[in-house]
């Protein structure tokens, strides 16, 4: 981004996009609905799986699929699980952003190499999972793997005061994040945020509790909201939340049902959804992550558009940003918590 | 208590206990020595696809048919077949050029997906850094050919259940045969009971 | 073990007679006693960067669970001598449009200050390389150059990010050297005069029995310490200070322009002024070479102060690993609506702990005289942040 | 005489350095002095200025007075110094490579005969008063200590004034940064 | 859908304001808005209704294209009445069209999908942007003005986002061709269908 500064306070400051602009939606319309699904995994290279799931969900309500319980319920493990794993790095890089010199990242990135290795038994890959399809998801768990999830989520609390203990109280972080680009709810819902921030803002709005899709209504769990709206609140809702997820996943592991992990009528390889759009969307870590899909009864999407959480969580970047300080900058755009691959597709 | 440089001191400690504890704790420390110590990958990891075949021949035992849906289905379009014909030209079901460009393929495993004749598994291997861009990246029928019993090595449950798949396919496909066989037997049967007593219905 | 006390200076002594007896003349000897003190004080201190600049990745990592560069050398020690290559080695640009003289000067302007220091540091029981009378002052004196030496870079190489790197830094200097000097001064007010080498006298004798004299134990000092400490850190521009050369936003503050040995003369200067302001920290608060219980006198006093040295440069690791840097107007807040009351008050308080006669009483006397201006102004400062106050709302 | 010096400093290097030693601070100082006045691109001019400083304050440790040597060090080059480059840099941060003073053709001429002025009115001065004669006191080795006791002691009420006058100084330049920045 | 419709007309009587249906079984049907009156209707859903989120800016290019229709006409033949079915080619302009996903955060209600359709595809490209409205379709309009083309009239900055100030080109239209000036980098692919050759037809 160009910053104009007088001295060390911002003056004027313009984001500049497209160094990873490779025209995702284009590929899309090339290749067939199947062919898709791993691109998806390449947009916010963070949360694969929470990419996969919002395509699949806005797939399954453009051709009305249903999806057997025990895929809805691997679906919020594993969505639950890259939750954790982001809001976990982001702790790690905004304390970075602040030159706490790595200790912070390495142990966020210790807990989410557990993580990944879970994902790697489950989908083959790390990162690139390309795990879910129409109508549920590709194989069923390995022998083994609920165990280890178990585990992992047992240890994770324990995990996450001891980053506690290492950061909220910290006399330097708060004088650095206290006070820093406060914003107002209203301002926040015009300027088309979502995800923790909005939340940070004060807004009561997660799409979990919202639409109410794949059987999330079935856990409890509480969505936390700020006041003041600024920085701090922003890296204290996202802490909040991965211990939510650690509620979440509890549930989830303990009560999920066998069966079928697929449903058996989807056609997974000539896919031809009946003509018509949808628009799907799901709470991603990041924001509210949508696909709008158009199709022509071809094998091809006639129109397939992202909504980028981390691209429109932007929009307000040059607001918050205006009379900060250049130490500021670095810390409203950390908290925003951006990926580029989202942003530029 | 709060007293101002309570939360600095907690960081400390955190930091403190980190450092002590990765000359104790096996969780602290993480790093693993790559070259020394191989990482245990788990049975379903992927890197790049493989040809797969039954027996000792590789040629003869190939499982793959040809029939290119996974050229067509492989989302970066980097499998390239070119089906075999034999002297007289007549296409045989047999590929004689089959090459995969590791430097496109993104190893998605759709093509595993797709393929309706189990000949196109995930490999494990991961070292296959290169010093020519070229040549080396694009991997061709002869390097892609891996023997069934190497595929029981490196995904033992899932090589199970193909080869489970398989047999239950050919069964039914000796089944199919056996019962057609045997309609085209009752059918000759008839024809030839029918031939043998004609003349009395003629009458 | 009384030899391996004395062993430099009897090994300097004997060397100097085996040449005296080779007719070198009178004159000519002094000179030579003083070259071979210069030449083996920044051997060692050499000798300490290099393994610092080790220990200091090596520590960085451990603390973050990983191990550290251990594939040069056995356990990774001959990492600097591949720095060392690689520095000599690395192309060293100069920007077309700098001030050529100025900025082939700034590190040599940079290195003198970080050397000159080492010369009034109390290494052992009687080894002082120069005996100075006010020694402290010395130091404060010598260690101002190091602040024109990063203007000098600053403006010289030219480039918008280093000037303002440079103004940073020369303002955080200027403003964290007044707590620095008037926590020194404590020290010297309690000793009774500025040459280092009777402060850390001051500090010999046990009391107790096990309990060592150094001034760390007594409230004021430990306040005192506290303050010098954390001057330190921002006087040689580390960890939470370290705003003028590594932000995230100022590349490299005055060092942008620098590459190749210019960079390795500004990193080695870096280090070595580290080591000596650790050194004046041991001196002034650790008791010098004094050991710390009575029967651990046997083993020779520069071995002591060496590792108190190396314990505190530890230490500063340790913060560099943990704490995210602070913001320009907070640290200028800091120090100066924090750091110079605190040193006032710190400076009080030893003058009461003097005047009420050096006892228990005098113990607890100046720890209220210290404590409560602490806490008056560390909560006036920490209220802003309050934590409690922030509740979230949790909707089901 | 140039060998007649080298051989005494073989032979007692302490007398040989003493001798040569005062003059070699004194003429950096001149030469600095000279070069921070003649050179034309202001912030080398102020390095100079910044080394004069330097060669005053090692003259005076090598006349003895350590301690004042370091006072010098530390507040001219350690704050003086700073101030002087602060107030450049903040002040003509645009035009500063080339000053357009150049010396026009008078200047020099005139600037060489006030310097000469002044020199012979010095010289007389110091050949005609009382005070000169006295003979160069030796090396002053006043103890710190006894500096101390002399601030402390007899020169109690110019210490307090001088303390009052920076405070004021203090803030006087507060109070005018304050106004600049709200205008 | 059709109560907000009912609003929309009692408030702005002039409007022209129609509702597509949306043949999938999701259902989501859209408002489609002429263009001239598209500011009073976002100010009316955004302040009247309560949508206050708008989540979603897409832009879509529907090319001309040719409809087959069976049209039945009455002829009259040698005095008979008959009725001839006639299938006739009707040629439909193609149009540029922006699509605005609606959320109401209070009231949490579903998307109301706005649709404004811009005259043709070529020259008459511009249509009210909505940011003065929603602050949040400002990087997203930008996008569509990069990639589609579609002008947007009242936006703050308009300029394009992802790609380079002079590329001239609209990427995301159906009729768009890339431009194979772009560094050819030799793919491994091509050296080996040279040698292999082009695949020989039978002989």
């Amino acid at each position: 981004m160009n910053v104009t500064l007088d001295g060390e306070t911002v003056v004027k400051l313009q984001p500049v996009f497209g160094y990873l602009h490779r025209n995702h939606e284009k590929i899309a319309e090339g290749n067939s609905w199947l062919a898709a699904v791993p691109y998806t995994d390449r947009l916010d290279y963070i949360c694969p799986l929470t990419n996969n799931w919002a395509y699949t969900l806005a797939v399954e309500t453009l051709a009305g699929l249903e999806v057997p319980e025990r895929a809805e319920y691997i679906r919020i493990i594993t969505a639950e699980l890259t939750r954790l794993q982001n809001h976990v790095a982001f702790m790690g890089f905004i304390l970075a952003d602040m030159g706490a010199w790595g200790s912070a990242l390495m142990y966020a990135f210790r807990e989410r190499e557990k993580i990944l290795d879970l994902f790697e038994a489950l989908t083959g890959a790390r990162m690139m999972c390309n795990y879910m399809r129409f109508g549920g998801c590709r194989c069923d768990l390995p022998s083994g793997w609920l165990e280890s999830a178990g585990q992992l989520v047992e240890g994770f609390p324990a995990f996450l005061d001891e980053m506690e203990a290492l950061l909220t109280g910290n006399e330097i972080l708060l004088a650095r994040l206290q006070g820093v680009a406060p914003l107002t709810p209203e301002r926040a819902i015009n300027g088309g945020l979502s995800g923790p921030i909005l939340r940070a803002a004060g807004v009561d709005y997660d799409i979990r509790k919202v639409d109410n899709y794949g059987l999330y209504s079935r856990f409890k769990f509480r969505v936390p909201r700020g006041r003041v709206g600024d920085c701090y609140d922003r890296f204290m809702i996202r802490v909040l939340e991965a211990r939510e997820s650690v509620e979440i996943l509890k549930q989830a592991l303990v009560g999920i049902p066998d069966g079928p992990v697929v449903n058996p009528k989807a056609k997974q390889r000539g896919f031809r959804p009946p003509a018509g759009e949808a628009y799907g969307r799901i709470e991603g870590p990041k924001g509210e992550l949508g696909f709008y899909l158009i199709s022509d009864g071809s094998d091809r999407p006639y129109r397939f558009r992202v909504r980028p959480p981390s691209l429109i969580n932007l929009t307000l970047l040059e607001e918050l940003c205006l009379g900060t300080k250049i130490a500021d900058v670095m810390v409203i755009l950390g908290s925003i918590d951006i990926v580029l691959g989202e942003v530029d597709r | 208590m709060n007293f101002p440089g309570i939360g600095l001191l907690k960081g400390f400690v955190v930091t403190a206990r980190n450092f002590l504890g990765s000359y104790v704790e096996k969780d602290r420390l993480t790093t693993r020595q790559y070259p020394e110590e191989r990482p245990k990958l788990p049975e379903n990891s992927r890197s790049f696809p493989f040809l797969v075949f039954d027996g000792e021949d590789p040629e003869a035992g190939m499982r793959c048919v040809a029939c290119k849906i996974c050229e067509k289905e492989c989302p970066p379009q980097c499998i390239y077949i070119i089906q075999d014909r034999d002297a007289a030209g007549k296409p045989l079901k047999r590929p004689r050029i089959f090459d995969i460009d590791i430097s496109v393929c993104m190893s998605c495993q759709i093509c595993v997906e797709v393929c309706p004749f189990e000949s196109i598994r995930m490999d494990t291997d991961y070292e296959l850094s290169s010093f020519d861009r070229f040549g080396s990246l694009v991997l061709d029928k002869s390097k892609l050919l891996k023997s069934n019993a190497y595929y029981h090595g490196i995904h033992p449950t899932e090589a199970s259940e193909t080869d489970a798949r398989i047999e239950a396919d050919r069964k039914k496909k000796e089944a199919a045969a056996a019962a057609k066989a045997e309609a085209a037997r009752k059918a000759t049967a008839e024809k030839a009971a029918k031939a043998a007593h004609p003349p009395e219905e003629t009458k | 073990m009384e030899l391996l006390e004395r062993a430099p200076v009897e090994l300097k002594n004997a060397f100097l007679r085996v040449l005296g007896s080779l007719g070198v003349p009178e004159g000519m000897l002094a000179i030579l006693s003083a070259v071979l003190i210069i030449g083996t004080v920044i051997g060692v201190f050499l000798g300490l960067f290099a393994l610092m600049s080790v220990m200091e990745r090596k520590i960085l990592a451990r603390v973050q669970n990983r191990y550290g560069p251990n594939r040069a050398g056995p356990f990774g020690l001959f990492q600097p001598v591949a720095d060392g290559i690689k520095m000599l080695t690395k192309e060293d640009l100069v920007p077309r449009a700098a001030d050529k003289v100025v900025h082939f000067l700034a590190p040599v302007v940079m290195m003198v200050p970080a050397l000159l220091v080492l010369a009034i540091l109390p290494y052992g029981r009687d080894m002082v390389p120069v005996e100075l009378e006010s020694g402290i002052l010395f130091f404060f004196a010598v260690g101002a150059g190091t602040e024109v030496a990063i203007f000098m870079a600053g403006w010289a190489s030219n480039n918008k990010y280093s000037v303002l790197g440079a103004m940073r830094a020369i303002a955080q200097m200027i403003s964290y050297e007044i707590p620095l000097v008037i926590s020194a001064v404590t020290a010297a007010m309690i000793a009774g005069s500025l040459s280092p080498s009777v402060i850390v006298a001051a500090q010999g004798g046990f009391a107790a029995g096990f309990l060592p004299h150094w001034f760390v134990t007594t409230p004021w000092g430990f306040t005192a310490a506290l303050l010098f400490y954390i001057g330190a850190l921002a006087e040689s521009n580390r960890s939470p200070f370290d705003l003028p050369e590594g932000e995230s936003e100022l590349v490299a503050g005055h060092l942008t322009e620098y590459s190749g040995f210019k960079y390795a003369t500004f990193f080695m200067a870096e280090y070595i002024g580290m080591f000596a302001i650790c050194g004046m920290f041991v001196t002034l608060f650790l008791g010098g070479w004094q050991a710390p219980l009575p029967f651990l006198t046997v083993v020779p006093s520069w071995i002591w102060f060496f590792g108190k040295v190396c314990f505190v440069a530890f230490t500063m690791v340790w913060v560099r690993a943990t704490l995210p840097r602070l913001r320009v107007d907070h640290l200028l807040a800091f120090a100066w609506k924090f750091l110079l009351p605190m040193s006032f008050a710190a400076f009080l308080s030893a003058a009461c702990w003097h005047y009420a006669g050096r006892g228990p009483a005098a113990w607890f006397l100046s720890l209220v005289v210290v404590g409560i201006p602490y806490l008056v102004l560390g909560l006036s400062f920490t209220s802003r942040f309050s934590v409690s106050r922030r509740t979230y709302l949790f909707s089901e | 005489m140039i060998c007649e010096s080298l051989k005494t400093c073989f032979d007692d290097p302490g007398k040989f350095l003493g001798e040569w030693f005062v003059l070699l601070p004194a003429l950096v100082l001149l030469l600095a002095a000279a070069a921070a006045v003649v050179l034309r691109n202001l912030i080398h001019a102020t390095l100079c200025l910044t080394l004069s400083f330097i060669a005053l304050g090692i003259l005076f440790i090598a006349l003895g007075a350590e301690f004042v040597g370091f006072v010098q060090l530390l507040v001219y080059v350690g704050a003086v110094a700073m101030l002087i480059v602060f107030a450049i840099l903040l002040t003509r941060p645009e035009r500063l490579a080339k000053s357009d003073t150049a010396l026009s053709g008078l200047g020099p001429a005139g600037g060489a005969l006030a310097g000469f002025v002044t020199l012979g009115v010095l010289l007389g001065f110091l050949f005609t008063s009382p005070i000169a004669k006295k003979s160069l006191p030796g090396p002053a080795s006043a103890p710190v200590a006894e500096i101390g006791h002399a601030l402390m002691g007899d020169y109690k009420a110019a210490l307090i004034v001088v303390g009052v006058l920076l405070t004021a100084a203090l803030v006087g330049a507060a109070v005018l940064a304050m106004e600049d920045k709200n205008s | 859908m059709t109560e907000i419709l009912e609003a929309i007309q009692s408030a702005f009587p002039s409007a022209d304001v129609g509702i597509l249906t949306n043949p999938s079984p999701c259902a989501q049907h859209s408002l489609l808005v002429a263009g001239k009156d598209a500011l009073d209707v976002a100010k009316f859903l955004r302040d009247g209704l309560g949508y206050d989120f708008c989540s979603n800016v897409s832009g879509v290019d529907w090319p001309p294209k040719k409809v087959r229709e069976v049209v039945v006409r009455k002829e009259t033949v040698d005095g008979v009445e008959s009725e001839v079915k006639e299938t006739i080619e009707r040629e439909v302009p193609g149009y540029l069209e922006v699509v605005y996903h609606l959320f109401s955060i209070a009231k949490r209600l579903g998307p109301v999908i706005l649709r404004l359709r811009t005259g043709n595809r070529s020259d008459e490209v511009s249509l009210p942007s909505l940011t003065p409205v929603w602050k949040s379709a400002d990087f997203q309009e930008r996008e569509i003005y990069d990639l589609y083309g579609i002008h947007f009239e009242g936006h703050p900055d308009l300029r394009r986002l992802l790609m380079w100030e002079e590329f001239t080109d609209y990427p995301m239209r159906k009729d768009y061709v890339a431009p194979d000036d772009y560094e050819y980098e030799p793919t491994p692919h091509d050296e080996i269908l040279a040698k292999v050759g082009p695949p020989k037809e039978v002989a």
